[in-house]
C-alpha cells in the first residue's frame, strides 16, 4: 500500500498553520519548521516521481492520485480527489521555496507575528491545495481558501491605502472566482458527468459541441484570467502590490497569479481544446495587450513595487501567449515561465521591500547611489532585473526564449511584438537601476545600512534558484514533460 | 584534448572571483592564452581539423510547425579554424590588457568586482567564440553584452557612465531580440527545408562531424532567409556597433581605458563581426543579405571617419576609428570574403589594442583625455609615443605594418566582387575615401598628443613613462602589430584562414592588386602628410570661424544628431507613450472601475430608501419577487423554451 | 359523491390568499396583521385538505397530516406573535409597526 | 349534489366576506369576531371535503384557541377595548400585487387539468398512523417546534427585559 503522500502534506501545512496561529513569539520558528518539512516532503515527491501513471480510462492519469468519497448522490458524485502530473509538481515546488523564503524574511515581522506567519502558511496551504486538487468541489474550496488570508494581508500589515486595496483585491478576484464556479458547473453539468473528479469531467466534455465549449472557455478563461490578471482587468494588481506588505507581495506575485495560470491549463484548456481554439484570436488580443500595457506602463512609474507590478503582468503576458499559441512547447515555456516570473518576482518584491525599509522611500526619482551604500541590496536587485529581463544564464532566458520559439513556430512575425517589447522591458528596468542603484547618492538617510541576515539569506535562497535553474533548467523541463498533456494524442 | 583545457581555463576564471590581487586573474588568463596558444597550433597540424563536443542541455517537446518530434538544444565545444584564431586574438589581447590593468588600475576601488567582472567577460567571450551552435552563441553573446554593461558602467557613481552603460546595453539590445528572431527563422527554415538532415534533432549544431551542418542545404535565396540573414546583420550592427546602432560605442569611453581596448579589440565588438563571419561560413548568406551587409559596412565605414576627424577626445577617436574599421570586417563578410573580415579582425584587435593601450598610457600620465590639452608627450614618453606610431601606421594601412595586409586584403576583395555586383561600386569608394579619413585622423591625435616641445596645459602633472607592467604589453602589442600581417605568408597558418568560399587569402596576386595596394597606401600617405601640415610639430590648425565648412565641423562634433535624435526618440516616443499609457491606465481603465464603484454606491443609496423597516413592506417586496417569479416560470419561461427548442 | 372542480377550489383559496397578502401589505396593526396571516395560512391548508384526496392509494393521507401539522404552526405562531405584540407594545406603548421600523426590540 | 355544491358556495361566499369584514372593520374586537367566524366556514368546508378531523381541529384551534388568544392580546394591549383604528389607506400598490395575484393564481387553476376523481376515504386510523409514523414523525417535530416557540415567546415576554 502506497502512502497518501498528498495528503500528508496537506496535514502537514495544515497542522503547521494551526500550530503557527497558536504559538504566540515562537511563531516564526513554527512557521519554518513547517515551510522546510514542507520543502523537504516536496523534494522527496519530486525524487520520486518518474513518470506518469499513463492515460486511465481516456482521461490523464495522475501521480499520487487519492479519491475518496466525500459526497455522494444518485446523480452527482464529490470526491476528495487529489494528484499531481509534471506542471502541478513545478508549482508545488515553487510554493515550497516561496513559503521558506517568505517566512525567512519576515523574520522580524513584529505586528503579530503569529498571525502574520500564519496567514503566510495559509496562503501556500490554498495554494498547494490549489495544485493538487483534482475535483471541482475540491478545486473551488482551495482557491477560495487564498483568498482569504491575502485579503488580510494586505489589508491588516499593508501600507497607507491598505483598505481600499484589499477591498479592491478582494471585489476582483471575488467577482471572477463566482464565475469561475459558473463556468466550472456549468461544464459538469453540460457535458452530463455524473462526478466532480477531474477525469469525469475531461471525458465527458469530449462530447460537448464547439459552441458550448466556446462559452465554457470563455466563462473560465475570465474567471481565471483576473488572477492572471488580463487586461483590462489587471488595475487591482498595482494597488494590491503597492499596499501589501513584502511578505504578502511575494506570495501575490509569486503564487496567486500562478493560480490563474495553472487553472488555465488544468481546467480550461486541457478539458476544452476544441472552445479554445475558437477562441485563440482573442487569447493572442489579450496576450499581446498585456505584453505591450504593462511593459509600457510600467515605464512611467516611479514606484519600485509599481513598476515590477505592471512588470508582472507583462510577463504574465508572455505565459498567456505560450498557452495560447497551444503546442507541447508552449505549454512547457508557460510552465517553465511561471516558475521563472515566480522566482524572480518574488526576488525584486523583497528587494523593494528592503529598499523602502532601508531608505525610506520607493520612488526611484528620489533615490540614488544605493550600490555604494548597500552592495548586497544593489546586487539583489540587479540580478533579479538582469533576470527578469531575460538574460542568459538566469531562469527566465530558457522560459522566455521558449515561448518565443513557440510563438514564432505558430504564428510567425507576430513574434515580433513580444520581441519589440523585450527592448522596452529591458529600457525600463535598466532606468530603475541607473537611476536607483548608481549615480551619486541621494536621499541615503544616515541609518542607511546593508540588509539584514534574514533578508539576505532569504534573497540568497532565491538569487540560488535563479542561478542554478538558469543554467540547468533541464531539471524542470523534464519534470514538467512529464504531465499527461504531453502524453496524449492529438496534442500538437 | 585541448578542448579540456580551454573549459579548464574558463572555469578557472571564474574562480580568482574571491581574491583580492589581480595577479590570479592574469594568471588564468595566461594560462587560457597558452591553451589558445597549443590549440592554434593543433589547427595548424591539422588543416581544416574540426572538434566538436557537446551534450544536450535541455530536451523540447515539439510544436507542430517547424518540430513535430520536439528537439534538442545543446551546450558543445566546437574548435575549427576560425574558432582557433579568435581564441588566439581573445586570450592574446585579453591577457594583456589584463596585465596592463595591474598598473594602470592599482589606485582604484573596487578591484575585485573589476577583475571578476573582466574575467568573466573573457570567459564568455570565449565560451562565444567555441560555441558550436546557434542558441549557444547567444547565451554567450549575452553575458558578453551583461558584462560590457557592468565594465563600462565600473564607474558607476558618475552619471555619466551609468548612462552609457545602460545605453550601451540597451542599444546593443535591439540589435540583439532581432538576432533572436534570425536564430527563430533558421532554426525553422534548416528544420523545415533541410528536413532530412535532422538538424534540429542534432541541436542546431553548426558543424556535423567534420564539416559544416548546412554546407549546400541552404544555398537558396528564399525571402524568410533574406530577411534571417538580416536578423543577423541586425544583431551584429548593434554588437559591432554599425551605422545606424553605432551611438552606444564613443559613449562606451566611460570605462575604464582597459575595458576600451579589450571591448575595443577582441571581445564586444569583434563579436558581432564574428557572427556574421560564422553565420555567412556555416548557415550562408543570400545575395540581398550581402548587398545590406556590404552597404552597412561600407557605409560605416566612411561614417565613422567622418566623425573621429574633428574630434578632441583622444579615446572617441580611437572609438571612431574602430567603428570604421569595423565596417571594412562588416564589408569583407558582405563581399563574401568572410575570411578576409575575419583576418582584418585579426591584426586590427592588435594594432587598436594597441593604440588605447598607449592611449591609456597616456591619459594615465596627464591625466586628461582632451587632446588640445596635450602636446609634446613624446620625449617623456618615448615607449608610448613609438607603441601609439606603430598602431598608427598599422591602421593607416602603410606596409610593412599588419593593418597594411588586412585592409589591402578587404579593399582588393571588394573590387573582385565589385565586378560581378555593380551595385557594390559606391561602397568601395567610400572604403577607399576612409583610408585616407582613417590616416589623417590618427595622425593628427598622434601629432598633438605627442609633438611639439610641452603640453598646450600647464597645469597638467607632469608627465612620466608608465611602470614595466604596462610597457610590457604595449612592446609586445607593438611586435604584433608589426608581424601580425606576414602571418597568412606562413602556409600552415594560412590554411586557418582558408576554410569555407572563397577562403583563399590574399584573393588575387597581380597588377591590378598592386594598383590597388598602391592606390590605397598612397591615399594613406596624403592622409598622413596633410595631418602633418596642419598639426605637426605642435600646431594647431583652427578652421577660420567664418569658413564654410564650420556648420559641417558643427554637425561632426554632434555625431550626425543621431545620439540626440535617439535620445529624443527615446524620450519622446516610448517614453511620452509610456506616459500616455499610464494616464490611460490611471484615468481611463482605473476611472472606469472607479465610475462604476460611485454608481454602485449611489444605487445602493437609491436602493436602501427601500429599506424602511416596514415589515409590511418587505413583505410586499416578497410578493412582487413571488407573483413576478411565477409569471417568469409559467409565461415567460414556456415561450422562450418554445422559440429557442430546448428541453 | 360529486366532486368539487379543482378550478373552483383553487380559486377560492387563491382569493383567500389575495385578501389576506392584501391584509399584511396594508395594516398596519401587529394584531390585524397576524390576523392577516392567518388568513393566508388558511388558504394554503384549505388547498392541502382538497388535494389530499388526489395523491393515490397509500400516503392518500399525508396531504391531511401536513394540514395538521400547519394547524398547529399557525396557532404557534399567533402564541410567538401576541408575545411580540406584548413585548413591543411594553417598550412602545404601541403595536403599530410603523413604530418599530428598527426591527428589533 | 347539488346540495353540496350550494354548501360550498355558501361557505366559500362567507369565508371570503368575513375574512374582507376582518381586514376591513376598525374595530379590533370586531375584526376578531369578523375572523372567528371566517375559522368556523373554513371548518365547514373541511367537513364538506370528508376531512372530519381537520374539521374539528380547526373549531378548537382556530375558532376556540387562536381566537381567544387574539382577544387576549388585544385586552392587554390597549386601554380601552372597544376602541377604533385609525383608518388606514388602501394603497393602490398591495391592491394591484392582491388583484394580480388572484389572477395569476387562478389563470394557473384553470389551466390545470382536472385530475382524476379523488379518493375521499376517511380513516381517522391512518391519519393518526401517518402522523405518530417512523418515517414522518411529524407530530415529534412539530411538537418540537411548538416547544422552540414557546421558549421564544417567554424569552420575548419575560420580566425585566427592557
Amino acid at each position: 500500500m502506497t502512502l497518501p503522500v498528498l495528503s500528508l502534506m496537506l496535514v502537514t501545512l495544515l497542522g503547521g498553520t494551526l500550530l503557527t496561529f497558536a504559538s504566540r513569539d515562537r511563531a516564526r520558528y513554527v512557521a519554518l519548521a513547517t515551510s522546510v518539512a514542507f520543502l523537504l516532503e516536496v523534494s522527496a515527491l519530486l525524487a520520486s516521481y518518474t513518470v506518469w501513471p499513463g492515460p486511465v480510462n481516456g482521461s490523464p492519469g495522475y501521480a499520487d492520485l487519492e479519491s475518496y468519497s466525500w459526497i455522494h448522490l444518485s446523480w452527482l458524485s464529490i470526491n476528495y480527489t487529489v494528484g499531481v502530473d509534471g506542471i502541478s509538481l513545478i508549482l508545488i515546488l515553487l510554493t515550497a521555496f516561496l513559503q521558506v523564503a517568505t517566512v525567512v524574511y519576515s523574520w522580524e515581522e513584529s505586528k503579530h507575528p503569529e498571525a502574520y506567519h500564519g496567514l503566510v502558511l495559509l496562503t501556500c496551504l490554498g495554494c498547494f491545495g490549489v495544485f493538487i486538487a483534482l475535483d471541482v468541489l475540491l478545486f473551488f474550496l482551495f482557491w477560495e481558501i487564498v483568498l482569504v488570508p491575502m485579503f488580510f494581508l494586505i489589508g491588516v500589515w499593508g501600507g497607507p491605502r491598505r483598505r481600499y486595496a484589499a477591498l479592491k483585491f478582494f471585489v476582483y478576484t471575488h467577482v471572477a472566482s463566482i464565475v469561475m464556479l459558473v463556468g466550472l458547473l456549468a461544464l459538469v453539468f453540460y457535458s452530463g458527468a455524473k462526478s466532480f473528479d477531474f477525469a469525469s469531467v475531461y471525458v465527458a466534455a469530449r462530447g460537448l459541441s464547439a459552441t458550448v465549449q466556446t462559452f465554457l472557455f470563455l466563462a473560465l478563461f475570465f474567471g481565471f484570467g483576473v488572477k492572471f490578471p488580463i487586461v483590462p482587468f489587471h488595475t487591482w494588481l498595482p494597488d494590491a502590490h503597492v499596499e501589501a506588505p513584502t511578505g504578502g507581495s511575494v506570495l501575490l506575485a509569486g503564487l496567486l497569479l500562478k493560480l490563474g495560470g495553472y487553472g488555465l491549463i488544468r481546467w480550461a484548456v486541457e478539458v476544452l481544446p476544441v472552445g479554445m481554439a475558437h477562441l485563440t484570436p482573442l487569447l493572442y488580443v489579450v496576450a499581446f495587450a498585456m505584453i505591450v500595457w504593462g511593459s509600457f506602463v510600467a515605464l512611467a512609474q516611479r514606484d519600485l513595487k509599481r513598476l515590477v507590478a505592471y512588470s508582472s503582468i507583462n510577463h504574465m503576458g508572455i505565459v498567456l501567449l505560450a498557452i495560447a499559441v497551444y503546442s507541447q512547447l508552449g505549454l512547457l515555456a508557460a510552465v517553465l515561465l511561471m516558475f521563472a516570473h515566480g522566482v524572480v518576482s518574488a526576488l525584486l518584491f523583497m528587494a523593494s521591500g528592503s529598499v523602502h525599509h532601508t531608505f525610506g522611500t520607493r520612488d526611484i526619482s528620489k533615490l540614488g547611489g544605493i550600490a555604494r551604500t548597500a552592495p548586497i541590496l544593489a546586487t539583489m536587485v540587479m540580478v533579479g532585473s538582469l533576470a527578469s529581463l531575460g538574460l542568459p544564464a538566469l531562469i527566465s532566458f530558457p522560459a522566455e526564449f521558449t515561448a518565443l520559439l513557440a510563438t514564432w513556430d505558430r504564428i510567425g512575425y507576430w513574434v515580433l511584438v513580444p520581441l519589440v517589447i523585450l527592448v522596452v522591458t529591458a529600457a525600463f528596468y535598466l532606468w530603475m537601476m541607473q537611476r536607483m542603484l548608481f549615480g551619486p547618492a541621494r536621499n541615503v538617510p544616515a541609518t542607511a545600512h546593508d540588509l539584514p541576515w534574514y533578508e539576505t539569506s532569504a534573497m540568497a535562497i532565491l538569487l540560488a534558484l535563479i542561478v542554478i535553474y538558469g543554467i540547468l533548467p533541464g531539471f524542470l523541463v523534464n519534470v514538467i514533460v512529464n504531465s499527461p498533456v504531453y502524453g496524449f494524442p492529438g496534442f500538437p | 584534448m585541448a578542448v579540456s583545457f580551454v573549459l579548464v581555463g574558463l572555469l578557472g576564471d571564474r574562480l580568482k572571483k574571491l581574491e583580492h590581487g589581480g595577479w590570479v586573474a592574469v594568471g588564468f588568463a595566461g594560462a587560457a592564452m597558452v591553451v589558445a596558444v597549443l590549440v592554434v597550433a593543433a589547427e595548424m597540424l591539422h588543416p581544416s581539423h574540426y572538434s566538436d563536443q557537446s551534450f544536450t542541455w535541455l530536451q523540447l517537446p515539439g510544436s507542430p510547425g517547424a518540430f513535430p518530434n520536439g528537439f534538442s538544444l545543446v551546450i558543445g565545444v566546437l574548435v575549427d579554424p576560425i574558432s582557433a584564431l579568435m581564441l588566439l586574438v581573445v586570450t592574446v589581447v585579453g591577457f594583456l590588457v589584463m596585465l596592463y590593468s595591474i598598473g594602470y588600475m592599482h589606485a582604484d576601488r573596487g578591484l575585485p568586482r573589476y577583475y571578476a567582472e573582466l574575467s568573466l567577460f573573457l570567459t564568455a567571450m570565449t565560451g562565444l567564440v567555441v560555441s558550436d551552435n546557434l542558441l549557444e552563441f547567444f547565451l554567450f553573446w549575452e553575458l558578453v553584452g551583461v558584462c560590457s554593461y557592468f565594465l563600462i558602467g565600473f564607474y558607476y557613481e558618475k552619471p555619466s557612465a551609468a548612462s552609457a552603460a545602460k545605453e550601451a546595453f540597451l542599444v546593443t539590445r535591439v540589435g540583439d531580440v532581432l538576432f533572436l528572431l534570425g536564430i527563430f527563422i533558421y532554426f525553422t527554415i534548416d528544420a523545415t527545408a533541410g528536413g532530412g538532415l535532422g538538424w534540429a534533432a542534432s541541436g542546431f549544431k553548426f558543424v556535423n562531424g567534420s564539416t559544416p551542418f548546412l554546407a549546400g542545404a541552404m544555398g537558396g535565396s528564399s525571402t524568410l532567409q533574406t530577411v534571417a540573414g538580416l536578423m543577423m546583420l541586425a544583431g551584429a550592427a548593434g554588437k559591432s556597433a554599425q551605422f545606424p546602432l553605432h551611438t552606444w560605442l564613443p559613449d562606451a569611453m566611460e570605462g575604464p581605458t582597459t575595458v576600451s581596448a579589450l571591448i575595443h579589440a577582441a571581445t564586444m565588438v569583434a563579436a558581432g563581426v564574428y557572427l556574421l563571419v560564422v553565420a555567412s561560413l556555416f548557415l550562408g548568406f543570400t545575395p540581398d543579405d550581402r548587398l545590406a551587409i556590404v552597404a552597412v559596412g561600407g557605409f560605416t565605414t566612411f561614417f565613422a571617419a567622418t566623425m573621429a576627424v574633428v574630434h578632441p577626445d583622444i579615446k572617441r577617436v580611437i572609438a571612431y576609428s574602430t567603428i570604421s574599421q569595423l565596417g571594412y570586417m562588416v564589408l569583407a563578410v558582405g563581399a563574401g570574403f568572410a575570411m578576409v573580415g575575419m583576418y582584418h579582425l585579426f591584426t586590427h584587435a592588435f594594432f587598436k589594442a594597441l593604440l588605447f593601450l598607449a592611449a591609456g598610457s597616456v591619459i594615465h600620465a596627464v591625466g586628461t583625455q582632451d587632446l588640445f590639452k596635450m602636446g609634446g608627450l613624446r620625449r617623456p614618453m618615448r615607449v608610448t609615443a613609438a607603441a601609439f606610431a606603430i598602431g598608427a601606421l598599422s591602421l593607416s594601412g602603410i606596409p610593412p605594418f599588419a593593418g597594411f595586409f588586412s585592409k589591402d586584403d578587404v579593399l582588393s576583395s571588394v573590387y573582385t566582387a565589385a565586378q560581378s555586383h555593380p551595385a557594390y561600386w559606391p561602397f568601395l569608394i567610400l572604403a577607399y575615401a576612409t583610408v585616407f579619413l582613417t590616416a589623417y585622423y590618427i595622425f593628427r591625435a598622434f601629432f598633438l598628443a605627442f609633438s611639439g616641445d610641452k603640453t598646450r596645459d600647464p597645469t597638467l602633472p607632469h608627465p612620466h613613462e608608465a611602470p614595466w607592467v604596462m610597457r610590457l604589453p604595449l612592446y609586445i602589442l607593438s611586435g604584433l602589430a608589426i608581424v601580425a600581417g606576414v602571418f597568412p605568408f606562413v602556409p600552415s597558418f594560412a590554411s586557418l584562414l582558408s576554410i569555407g568560399a572563397n577562403g583563399n587569402v590574399p584573393p588575387v596576386f597581380g597588377t591590378t592588386d598592386l594598383i590597388l595596394s598602391a592606390l590605397s597606401v598612397g591615399l594613406g600617405a596624403a592622409g598622413i602628410l596633410l595631418a602633418q601640415a596642419l598639426w605637426g610639430n605642435g600646431r594647431v590648425y583652427v578652421l577660420a570661424p567664418e569658413s564654410a565648412l564650420q556648420p559641417v565641423r558643427t554637425i561632426l562634433l554632434n555625431r550626425y544628431y543621431m545620439k540626440a535624435g535617439y535620445d529624443e526618440l527615446g524620450l519622446r516616443l516610448v517614453y511620452g507613450g509610456s506616459r500616455i499609457a499610464d494616464f490611460f491606465e490611471r484615468y481611463v481603465i482605473d476611472g472606469t472601475i472607479r465610475g462604476i464603484e460611485r454608481l454602485a454606491a449611489r444605487l445602493s443609496g437609491t436602493l436602501r430608501q427601500g429599506q424602511t423597516g416596514l415589515v409590511s413592506d418587505y413583505a410586499s417586496y416578497v410578493v412582487a419577487g413571488v407573483v413576478g417569479l411565477l409569471i417568469l416560470l409559467l409565461f415567460v419561461a414556456p415561450f422562450v423554451l418554445a422559440s429557442v427548442g430546448g428541453p | 359523491m360529486t366532486e368539487l372542480s379543482v378550478a373552483s377550489l383553487l380559486f377560492l383559496s387563491a382569493t383567500l390568499l389575495a385578501i389576506g397578502l392584501f391584509g399584511i401589505l396594508t395594516r398596519r396593526n401587529f394584531i390585524l396583521l397576524l390576523i392577516a396571516v392567518e388568513i393566508g395560512m388558511n388558504a394554503a391548508i384549505l388547498n392541502f385538505v382538497y388535494f389530499a384526496g388526489f395523491s393515490g392509494t397509500s400516503h392518500g393521507l399525508s396531504g391531511q397530516a401536513i394540514a395538521v401539522v400547519l394547524v398547529g404552526l399557525a396557532a404557534t405562531e399567533v402564541a410567538v406573535g401576541l408575545a411580540i405584540v406584548l413585548a413591543l407594545n411594553r417598550q412602545r406603548g404601541s403595536i403599530n409597526i410603523g413604530d418599530a421600523t428598527t426591527l428589533k426590540l | 349534489m347539488i346540495l353540496e355544491e350550494l354548501a360550498f358556495l355558501a361557505l366559500a361566499a362567507i369565508a371570503v366576506g368575513t375574512a374582507l369584514l376582518a381586514l376591513l372593520s376598525r374595530e379590533l374586537v370586531h375584526t376578531i369576531l369578523w375572523v372567528s367566524v371566517f375559522f368556523v366556514a373554513l371548518a365547514g368546508l373541511y367537513f364538506l371535503l370528508s376531512a372530519p378531523f381537520l374539521g374539528v381541529l380547526q373549531l378548537g384551534v382556530y375558532a376556540g384557541a387562536v381566537t381567544i388568544l387574539l382577544l387576549f392580546g388585544v385586552m392587554v394591549t390597549r386601554k380601552r377595548i372597544f376602541a377604533r383604528e385609525v383608518a388606514t389607506g388602501i394603497g393602490p400598490v398591495p391592491l394591484g400585487l392582491a388583484v394580480l395575484a388572484i389572477i395569476v393564481l387562478s389563470v394557473v387553476a384553470a389551466s390545470l387539468p382536472q385530475p382524476a376523481t379523488p379518493v375521499r376515504s376517511y380513516d381517522v386510523a391512518q391519519l393518526s398512523a401517518t402522523l405518530f409514523g417512523v418515517d414522518g414523525a411529524w407530530l415529534i417535530v412539530l411538537g418540537l417546534v411548538m416547544l422552540s416557540a414557546l421558549s421564544g415567546a417567554i424569552y420575548l415576554v419575560r420580566e425585566g427585559r427592557e
